[in-house]
């Protein structure tokens, strides 16, 4: 049994006992193995060099781990907080997506870039954003999210060896625990849950491939990260015959997979705890919508963050809870 | 010519967790050293400060050199004043953080000098001149600006529990304050963005040629941000009345000053290369801060342009509430912090000089406490960020944009207000 | 007649003479009045304190712009290229955008930053990017997009005017005249279009307002910037009664003005030039499946550029011309 | 207290159009001035370097100074090659763009020297070094490395044209080369980025314990960009084998090096803040660049860290062939420069000391014109922007990532390929 922390730190020693190239650093990530621990004990064990601090620079860190991938290496950089990853953003998109296309396949940067995402730990407006969507709409680059601990060692090991520069998203509040929704009720270890079942040693998950977590044919809810759990949570609570589809990685997107699933259900909602202008579920009902048309009965729906920053003193509010998810099935069901 | 392998050379702190603390990367300068420049002086000629320190108050108490900032007793008593109801107001919110009725804090414990001094120098600089527009633009650890400034400390109180009484709404973690009459300016979650902010807003008064001044800080983790560097080029180009602190209390959550790359320059250093006069002070010593800011800001005021200060202080607690210092350095690294303590220090002078004795020192700390004491249980009456009234979700909406688009409204109405 | 260089210049011209406070810089907008010359004989006419060089630093450029603006001036930043904003991009983001609401009201930035977008000048892949779905998805901003000289003025004298950050994107293809998309046919100046006839002194258009440049019953073309004339374009050369609408304004978003057209037409293209994933045409599109569903009788089709980096040598098959645009159309029209 | 009037203050050049060039600020250092210290100085040794200037050739032709590189004949011939072929190429380049053949230009003219020196001293420190990673992140002033470096400038020229024989299939802007084979990296259109990708290049080859070393190239007016700091930081804190080559040719499109900050500190004073070794040298003088850039690359080999190098020299054309310098600066001021031109002054030099007489000059000028102009002819032949055939449509795809994904092969097929 492991949490999402432990075997996101599995996957990278697994990785840097198998391949000299992998390298780990960040913010406090060296020594101190971060904030959040992921990093605890890759230097004692793989050396300085392999695991180390870095100054508070974000966009030093990228730029940095870029020239690491493009000479050979393969760094895995964390951002304490994806908050704060801006200053970084302009080597993520004209640097790191772009180095392989603008040398015609002669220069790339096979880099992993790790930051926590999502809000319900009281982390306020700059340790609770989902900034996804600003790296889905960049050519070049992979965007992956896991919903637990056995996606998140899999995908984690998958993106260190994919030849392009990966996005690495993690939901903050699941580190320790699945998370329903449901802030009053007592916290659930992973180790009660399946997933909390991480194999030991190497294995990968395939990036681009979806997963349904839920058979069912009312409705298929499509969701990533934290908001799987809520979707779970709506419908188990509501009774609803959800079929949820955890994206899992969302660039690639798992079309295939949507597809079957929305075709057969005929009704969609998207969630996410992003705000909801220009979000990744818009290119999601975009995307359900050109590809279903005919067999939708009833409008996608979208169930997000606000268009408002994530204040601390009311992120219950903000946060897009069970009864919202339940809500909205409800809405498309009755239609 | 001599080889040495090569190494990826990643800096350490002398001591870690176990070993003795090693302050020996530390020179102390004696309190007379510091030449005092005129504060029409070139840039360049202030370059041998970057790599002194400026101290005036001396280990037994005594003041010496030519940065002593000459203040009456009252205002060194206003200054301790100030520093213990700041050391006293973050134990509370301590406090109260570990009862899990503020979602977060942190304090500035050992380093309170830096902020209070600074905040009183530059209001005893204003009248006549501010208009009201002086501005600091602060980290999370200079609440010491709000108190020494006159803030309601029952206001600090309700933002840091995130209770009805917190204007903010809500909208910000604990200590991260909004206080524009008292200088104060709204503190980002985003380290080093302030900076430039401060600059330009410097560059503003300089449009509307008022001798207002713009206080930047940072700590000395964060001058690795970029946006140090758009502050330094941006003010040494423009030479607006900015004056850049940087508070270097050694330690970056669990990494050390080295890994911000203090080890081969001091951060004070970092103004040489811009042509921006230059300031390292002894950030424990009240007296001395006080005298760097005053030189800066009268400078600022008189037209002379933008000075770096650093500030040698001493990081004492953890990062903040979420961290425990004891898995990267020594448990007792503060004791042996060569500086001292800044209220310990003022504390011995005013002892020394005979302006106050042991009883008045007893009485003031007293007053502090109940005053403090008082603000935060009147706070606490409002509620907590787990109990009482919350700001309404209407709040949420409200401060997006002057007026509120529909898309907010529609999203508001959604929400059932 | 203007063109739509001169009209920028004429609003900026007109603001700093009504208002002490409005002030304007950027990289070479000083002295020599910006490389697209939108900025020139400021300097001369209001002084070096109120139009000025700035170094190469759009971090430092839009950071000072917030300094100011807080302060209480009126700061317009110029960009020099849109694909040359992601430096400053945190300073937009986190600082421009969420002033007023960290402070609840008691700091806040009401700055404008122009930036000239768009491909179709030769410009590669740094000089023809169109970045408006990384501003519509942050609360806090407004985006706005003239596609001609009469709008320009009057967009950025209201956006000038406005309370709160707004992100001014210039279609630069647009610059000297309008642009059907046949980059094979002689130029058209402006001063053989209307919209070039720019009125003298103050007026302006107010933000979050479209306009419909064509009636039409067939199909809905929801469009911005210099995909407003190939649209128009697109219309008149297949014939197809098209109504297209002008956005002007991204956000805030004229839904009443989309809705309305969309449930009399019951067919709707959404065309833009930026890359298609999260582009702000998924916005569209989801808005208007969410709102005009049961009136819509073929899917909502997306034109727009590839997702891929604006080739230099290939920048034709990139832009969305108007036989793709055509094309989308008759495929609804047909569906 | 002298009170200046608040004013925001906006660098302004000597001169502007219609006013006599004036470069009196630039103080011109004597051939034998500059110290050349060991490489293995600690970096605070080497910060009167940073407001000296490194020259050897003097303006007679003879040369002097203990930074004389001892170069043979034969090396400084070859130099003077590099440089005269660099020139007449960018020529022909100019001349294609005015002709609609090309998309755009751009041109080192009068900086000839700082590209071709740089890279000559680095690949004669190379062999049994390098191991194929010693690594140029030049920007477009830099094409003389691919000359040095011994670059096809058949494919340059197909590059220039975006034909089908450019190996870049369209994807960049004439100039933005890349040659991974001649150390010579992908060159991005966003100012500023790849300094320190060159110092994380730098870092994975101390990693992997190898004696590389990575040259960042920047002009002065981007060293404002954001990632110079970076740059600067990273540099200093893990000491990695970097060069950051900052080429003042006093212009930044219209703005002049004040407005970068350069009239309040030379830029190569920007290294002393963060305790890295600096160098500033004449970028006129093919000798004195050789020489610096030698010591840098030997003591970076040597594992003594990172080295920063400003080059003084003159934008003597305009910025690009989008720009009209005319409008900004005296038209003839590239005339004036102090430091004259470097093929001449090498040429000069050669001259003097007999190493050549003019008919030699004369005859390598014209093989060199020989060259470039067959080069240039059989690149045409391939097709222009304008004319030939274009890259397959395809081809914009293909590069996005290592494998298709789904959604663009759906993309490509929409469009019929
Ligand atoms: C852009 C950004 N990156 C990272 C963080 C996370 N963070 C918060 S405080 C901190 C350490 C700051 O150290 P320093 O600047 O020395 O200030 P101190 O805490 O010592 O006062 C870090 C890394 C942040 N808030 N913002
Ligand atoms: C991030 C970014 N901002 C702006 C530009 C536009 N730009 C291209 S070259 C240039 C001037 C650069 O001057 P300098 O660094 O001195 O180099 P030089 O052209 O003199 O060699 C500018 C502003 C850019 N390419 N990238
Ligand atoms: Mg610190
Ligand atoms: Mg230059």
């Amino acid at each position: 049994m492991a949490t999402m922390i432990e075997a996101i730190r599995d996957a990278l020693a697994v990785m840097m006992a198998r391949d000299d190239r992998v390298v780990s650093f960040g913010e406090d990530a060296g020594y101190f193995g971060g904030v959040f621990r992921c990093t605890e004990g890759l230097q004692q064990q793989f050396g300085m060099h392999r695991s180390f601090d870095t100054p508070i620079s974000e966009s030093g860190i990228v730029g940095a781990a870029v020239g690491m991938a493009a000479y050979g290496l393969r760094p895995v950089a964390e951002i304490q907080f994806a908050d704060y990853m801006y200053p970084g953003y302009d080597q993520i998109v004209s640097e790191a997506a772009r180095l392989r296309s603008r040398s015609a396949g002669e220069f790339t940067a096979p880099l992993v870039i790790r930051m926590p995402v999502g809000g319900g730990i009281r982390g306020g407006q700059t340790h609770s954003q989902s900034p996804e969507a600003l790296f889905t709409h960049v050519a070049g680059l992979k965007t992956v999210i896991p919903s637990n601990p056995v996606d998140a060692k899999g995908l984690l090991i998958a993106s260190i060896e994919d030849p392009d520069p990966v996005i690495f998203l993690e939901p903050k509040r699941l580190y320790n625990g699945p998370f329903d929704g449901h802030h009053d009720r007592p916290v659930r270890p992973w180790s009660r849950h399946p997933l909390g079942e991480v194999p030991e040693g190497y294995y990968s998950v395939p990036l681009g491939q979806a997963t349904v977590t839920r058979r069912g044919e009312a409705v298929t809810v499509l969701a990533y990260g934290t908001l799987v759990h809520v979707a779970e949570e709506a419908a188990a609570s509501s009774g609803i015959d959800a079929e949820i589809i955890d994206l899992r990685t969302l660039l690639p997107l798992d079309t295939a997979t949507i597809v079957e699933s929305v075709k057969r259900t005929g009704r969609c909602v998207v969630v996410h705890e992003a705000t909801r202008t220009s979000g990744f579920g818009a290119e999601l009902s975009a995307q359900v919508q050109e590809r279903c048309f005919d067999h939708l009965e009833a409008p996608i729906t979208r169930v997000t963050g606000f268009d408002t920053p994530y204040p601390v003193g009311l992120e219950w509010v903000y946060f897009p809870g069970p009864d919202r998810v339940v809500r909205a099935m409800k809405d498309i069901l009755e239609y | 010519m001599a080889q040495k392998d090569i190494r990826l050379h990643v800096p350490e702190p002398a001591a870690r967790p176990g070993e003795h603390p090693d302050f020996s990367f530390l020179d102390v300068h004696a309190v007379d050293e510091a030449r005092h420049p005129d504060i029409e002086s070139r840039a360049y000629e202030t370059y041998d400060l970057a790599t002194s320190m400026i101290r005036v108050l001396d280990d037994d108490g005594t003041i010496d050199g030519q940065w002593d900032p000459g203040l009456s007793d009252t205002q060194k008593l206003r200054g301790l004043r100030h520093m213990i109801t700041t050391r006293l107001l973050e134990e509370q919110f301590w406090l109260l953080q570990r009862q899990g009725k503020a979602a977060f804090a942190i304090r500035s414990l050992g380093e309170e000098a830096v902020a209070v001094a600074a905040a009183m120098a530059v209001d005893a600089s204003s009248p006549g001149y501010g208009e009201g527009l002086d501005m600091h633009f602060p980290t999370y650890r200079q609440g010491g600006i709000l108190v020494a400034n006159g803030h309601s400390l029952f206001e600090m109180t309700c933002q840091v529990l995130s209770n009805s009484g917190d204007r903010l709404k809500g909208a910000q973690l604990p200590t991260l304050h909004s206080v524009k009459e008292c200088g104060f300016f709204t503190v980002s979650g985003n380290l080093g963005t302030q900076m430039i902010q401060a600059v330009g807003w410097a560059m503003a008064g300089a449009i509307e040629e008022k001798r207002i001044v713009a206080l930047a800080w940072t700590g000395e983790g964060a001058t690795a941000e970029n946006d140090f560097h758009s502050a330094m080029v941006f003010a040494s180009v423009y030479q607006p009345s900015v004056i850049i602190n940087v508070v270097n209390n050694q330690w970056a959550i669990s990494s050390f000053q080295g890994i911000a790359g203090g080890m081969n320059a001091p951060f004070a250093q970092r103004g040489i290369g811009f042509g921006i006069a230059t300031l390292r002070v002894d950030g424990n010593d009240f007296l001395a801060g006080y005298a760097a800011t005053a030189w800066a800001t009268e400078r600022a005021r008189a037209g002379h342009g933008p000075t770096l200060i650093e500030w040698v202080t001493y990081r004492a607690a953890s990062h903040s509430s979420s961290d425990d210092p004891s898995k990267y350095r020594p448990a007792d690294a503060a004791a042996s912090w060569p500086l001292g303590d800044p209220i310990e220090r003022l504390t011995r002078h005013l002892l020394t000089t005979g302006a106050a004795d042991q009883a008045d020192i007893d009485t003031l700390t007293e007053e502090c406490r109940t005053v403090v004491n008082e603000a935060v249980d009147k706070a606490e009456k409002l509620g907590t960020i787990n109990s009482g009234p919350k700001p309404s979700p209407a709040e949420m909406f409200k401060y997006v944009y002057a007026e509120m688009p529909p898309h907010l409204v529609e999203q508001r109405q959604d929400l059932g207000y």
